[in-house]
């Protein structure tokens, strides 16, 4: 049995620990929620520059791996220290401002970029009771947080003063807008199941099998999904290196230019922890404690969507849209309509 | 090596056609005629559309400067008959204006531009006669033979 | 209606999809493109007054940096229109040799190509492996004649030395290999069904109009029109061999692509019955130390993986030539450009240079 | 059927993530260079070369300059030797016109410098280093 030892190493178990901790040595119990929320908020912004720094090196060694190549492998053991190397570079770098650009919107658009892909953290489930804040709408929270990104990129593309950068602003829109919503329907499939928005409830519900085996045809459209809305190849027509050079962020460069990538990967992330908690039952699993469960899994994710990227190439921008409205949208609805199907024949049958 | 030259019975032909002003020059290989610029677009238009001709791809333009006349030479070749003709056009050192055959054959545009160019012909009814190379406000027309290279000392 | 108006966008010359230094100065409303207007000139080294300076066998060098990734069908174009002016006989192992390179280096330029297209169209990894099997070709070039790149390798009068003794095998070891590897192109890329809506049906050119505006080569053939030089007109011992030309239908960008994905084909094959065929001795044939070609001017023209590639030499008897001018096919086929890009949408005219395949050094001369 | 071919592709880049990867590293280790190789710096072999300059009049771009001296045996000598790197074509006629095969290439491809001036090399300089006085005397003797 494995119970205890996940128990013991569970993130809430630590939690508790601390508390018990804190409570010795500070007078209020106030002061110990306040300690353990500025931890929480310490941990999850860790998380977040932690996980762009590796996911930055982890893109590079599978892209490499697939080309047929080795990778960075200059900087420290196997080339791990490469992305240090890459941040220092940055920030060293001139800060360049367009002629012409629109100052204030400019300088912004990559920081309001970034406070939305940080904000969906609050909800994801890490471990049993590891929750930054279990909202009774926190799938909810998700697609409307995450939805603000939209608004950063356009800026970006305004502000820049250049023609390439405003296409790929457009495009933006376009592609962000069009994708929500055949991804807010195939999460609607799994919250139809569950009956919940909060994302504990979500996970509880996968206890006996995960969403992926009900929701198959859900999970594929989330991922393609997915994939367009954190502007990923196959769907970086954003950026579209061969047609609009880096789209938005054409004009930016070192750390500002950075904060755009650091966005991307933190992107990335959330959209890797949201299909784990949706479909592949969050922290669960044996043996392992759920923490570990769930980053295991969410790397799996990220495999995936690296997978991806490094093996199609990119359609256009109407054969996108047409995708996506005319394939994407009446699957997810078909979707529905069989989940609703479904849980009706089940009720029936009991 | 090229053995689809114009028949010579064409070669004659043309010459009876067209004289006096189409000649025959050169032989084997080097076998071209000449056209007096008067009367280029009309025997061009002719070799194009005429079935025992068809000279439908011009595959080259160029132009070649002999100090005293610019020679023009047009390299024509006929995809269903399989043959080749090389015309050639001579015009006064003075004048370097000879017509433009980019209404027979597109594909003439940028190789007339190139000669215009490099070479300082003027091409008469070409559509946009403007430098392709060299920049907008290049002084000469390098690929003449008075041309005087001035060389720039490199930097080290 | 509402009102619109357009404007113009400037692709390149540095930007990361015009193969070079080309500039195409675009009109757009909105995303489609209403102008497209190739602009050259950057890359302009003066190769054709460079050549009246220069000895005849002093010039092979140049012809290497025309066409840079097809530098074995320059060497042969050029030697060729020489040998023509002189009227020189080639040993039988030179010419085999010169079709065996050539051959090989339309393989090489062709890979290139699709992993142009590969990477226009946002799939790196397809390129990497069109560059990884061309590393192959490039090292039997560098047995050959000791360069990667700029070969110099076939001389007016034969080639530079014969091939040495482990060429053979290396080759055909590249050839037996061959097949496995456009099999895994054809499951990465063509068989790709992004890749395919991408190019099907966008960027068409009839096949009258593509021979009128004066495109060559492979995105000729693509639009239908059977008109190969190695068949046309053979130069050298091409007559010899027996190979097909494939066409395309409806010339639009999936035939471009198909067409010289096929030809591949078709080159493998060719190689394979000149290393079949290659007779033994001599691949020099007796040239005089100086060449001093009779007067006269001469034009040849040659296949090369970009089209027709041609040369017209004017020789005054003197040691270096009067005139040279090189017929590059990559500058007149961009002409097509502006006329098939218009209407279309950005993404597809990065994907009409790629199929077009200009190069710019070529362009550029 | 439609997404065959994206599967297919989806498994030629998992094959190749497990597989054999073609690069090497390149500082560490380095691929043998072929025989014929053409590439590097001129090597110069002084006691060989006659100075009969045929290599300067068969370079294409004014590579090699060289000055030379005639001696009281009515013997021509080298007196400089330069070879610009930094405009040269590659293309082996020098090495081919040498009648006494004085010249060959050093194949040392990693021949970036950080200045222009560094990329002439004077070969006679390097060539009189690597063979001492002693050397060359003894090959004088038996010229003789």
């Amino acid at each position: 049995m494995g119970k205890p030892m996940q128990e013991v190493t569970g993130l809430f178990t630590i939690a508790t620990v601390l508390r018990k901790l804190l409570n010795q040595y500070l007078p209020n119990p106030q002061w110990v929620d306040m300690v353990i929320t500025l931890v929480n908020i310490g941990a999850i912004f860790t998380l977040i520059s932690l996980s762009a720094v590796v996911l930055v090196y982890v893109e590079r060694k599978v892209s490499a791996y697939m080309q047929m190549r080795v990778g960075p492998n200059r900087v420290g053991p196997w080339g791990t220290l490469q992305t240090v190397a890459d941040m220092i570079k940055l920030m060293s770098k001139e800060d360049i401002m367009p002629d012409g650009a629109d100052k204030w919107l400019w300088i912004l658009a990559p920081v309001l970029l970034f406070i939305p892909a940080a904000a969906v953290y609050a909800i994801f489930p890490f471990d049993h009771q590891a929750i930054f804040a279990d909202l009774n709408i926190g799938i909810f929270y998700f697609i409307a947080v995450s939805s603000q990104a939209t608004l950063p990129f356009l800026m970006a593309g305004w502000a820049s003063n250049s023609k390439y950068a405003l296409v790929g602003g457009m495009r933006t829109v376009a592609q962000m807008l069009s994708y929500e919503i055949p991804l807010v329907f195939s999460i609607l499939g799994v919250i139809m199941l569950t009956g919940s928005l909060r994302m504990s409830d979500i996970v509880a519900a996968q206890q006996q099998v995960w969403f992926v085996a009900v929701q198959p045809l859900a999970f594929v459209i989330f991922v393609i999904a997915a994939t367009a809305e954190s502007n990923r190849a196959p769907f970086d027509l954003v950026e579209s290196e061969s047609e609009l050079v880096a789209g938005p962020f054409t004009e930016y460069s070192g750390m500002r230019w950075a904060l755009f990538f650091l966005a991307e990967y933190a992107n990335l992330f959330a959209a890797s922890a949201i299909g784990v908690t949706l479909f592949l039952g969050g922290w669960q699993g044996p043996w392992l404690p759920g923490w570990l469960w769930f980053m295991l899994k969410t790397a799996l994710m990220i495999f995936i969507f690296m997978w991806l990227r490094w093996t199609f190439p990119r359609p256009r921008v109407d054969q996108l849209m047409a995708f996506g409205w005319k394939v994407l949208l009446p699957l997810a609805l078909v979707n529905v309509l069989i989940t609703g199907i479904g849980m009706q024949t089940v009720k029936y049958f009991r | 090596m090229s053995k689809q030259r114009l028949k010579s019975e064409l070669f004659q032909a043309l010459q009876e056609r067209y004289a006096p002003d189409l000649q025959l020059i050169g032989e084997d290989f080097q076998q071209a005629v000449l056209i007096e610029p008067g009367r280029l677009l009309e025997v061009l238009a002719y070799l194009k559309a005429d079935a025992a001709y068809q000279l439908n791809h011009l595959s080259n333009l160029t132009a070649v400067d002999y100090k005293d006349y610019y020679e023009m030479v047009y390299h024509l070749y006929s995809l269903p008959l399989k043959q080749s003709l090389t015309v050639k056009l001579r015009c006064d050192a003075s004048l370097a204006q000879v017509p433009s055959v980019t209404g027979l054959w597109p594909s003439a545009d940028f190789q007339e531009r190139e000669v215009y160019d490099l070479m300082g012909i003027t091409f008469t009814g070409h559509p946009q006669l403007r430098r392709i190379l060299l920049p907008d406000d290049f002084p000469d027309h390098p690929l003449r033979k008075s041309y005087e290279f001035n060389p720039v000392e490199e930097k080290g | 209606m509402p009102k619109t108006q357009t404007y113009t966008l400037n692709m390149g010359p540095q930007h990361p999809s015009t193969h070079g230094v080309l500039q195409v100065v675009m009109e757009l409303d909105g995303e489609r493109v209403v102008q497209a207007i190739p602009q050259m000139g950057y890359l302009h080294r003066g190769i054709e007054k460079l050549a009246e300076s220069r000895t005849y066998a002093q010039f092979i060098p140049y012809t290497d940096r025309l066409d840079y990734v097809s530098s074995m069908g320059n060497n042969l174009g050029y030697c060729q229109t020489i040998e023509k002016l002189l009227e020189l006989d080639i040993p039988e192992r030179a010419e085999y040799l010169r079709v065996i390179m050539a051959e090989l280096n339309r393989i090489a330029s062709h890979l290139i190509f699709m992993s142009s297209v590969a990477i226009d169209l946002g799939a790196t990894t397809g390129m990497m492996f069109g560059f990884r099997d061309r590393e192959r070709i490039l090292d039997l070039f560098d047995m050959a004649c000791g360069a990667r790149l700029t070969y110099s390798y076939i001389r007016i009068g034969g080639v530079r030395e014969d091939v040495p003794p482990e060429f053979m095998a290396a080759t055909r070891q590249f050839l037996a290999d061959f097949p496995e590897m456009l099999a895994e192109y054809h499951e990465l890329l063509t068989g790709n069904e992004i890749l395919y809506h991408r190019l099907r049906g966008s960027g068409v050119i009839s096949g009258p109009r593509a021979l009128e505006i004066g495109l060559t080569g492979a995105s000729l053939r693509a639009s239908g029109v059977d008109y190969d030089i190695r068949k046309a007109e053979p130069y050298g011992i091409y007559d010899r061999f027996d190979f097909c030309v494939p066409l395309g239908q409806t010339g639009d960008n999936w035939d471009r692509y198909r067409v010289r994905m096929e030809e591949m084909k078709e080159s493998a094959g060719i190689v394979t019955q000149a290393l079949d065929a290659l007779p033994d001795g001599p691949v020099m044939a007796k040239v005089p130390k100086v060449l001093k070609p009779p007067p006269g001017d001469v034009y040849h023209r040659i296949e090369n993986p970009r089209g027709e590639l041609g040369f017209y030499v004017v020789s005054d008897g003197s040691v270096k030539p009067y005139r040279l001018h090189v017929r590059r096919p990559s500058f007149i086929n961009l002409q097509a450009l502006n006329e098939i890009c218009q209407g279309l949408l950005i993404a597809d005219v990065v994907a009409v240079l790629a199929t077009l395949d200009p190069l710019m050094g070529e362009v550029d001369c | 059927m439609q997404g065959k071919g994206l599967l297919s592709g989806l498994k030629v880049t998992l094959n190749r993530f497990f597989g054999k990867k073609v690069t090497v590293h390149y500082p560490e280790e380095k691929l043998p260079m072929p025989e014929r190789f053409r590439g590097g710096e001129l090597d110069l072999d002084h006691q060989k070369c006659i100075a009969c300059g045929l290599c300067a009049m068969a370079c294409p771009n004014k590579v090699i300059e060289l000055t030379t001296q005639t001696d009281e045996q009515k013997k021509r000598h080298l007196t400089s030797y330069r070879y610009r790197s930094g405009r040269c074509l590659y293309c082996n006629y020098c090495i081919e016109a040498c009648p006494t095969n004085a010249i060959r290439w050093d194949k040392n491809y990693e021949n970036s410098r950080y200045h222009r001036q560094q990329l002439d090399v004077d070969c006679l300089a390097i060539s009189k280093k690597k063979a001492p006085p002693a050397a060359q005397d003894s090959a004088k003797e038996v010229a003789e």
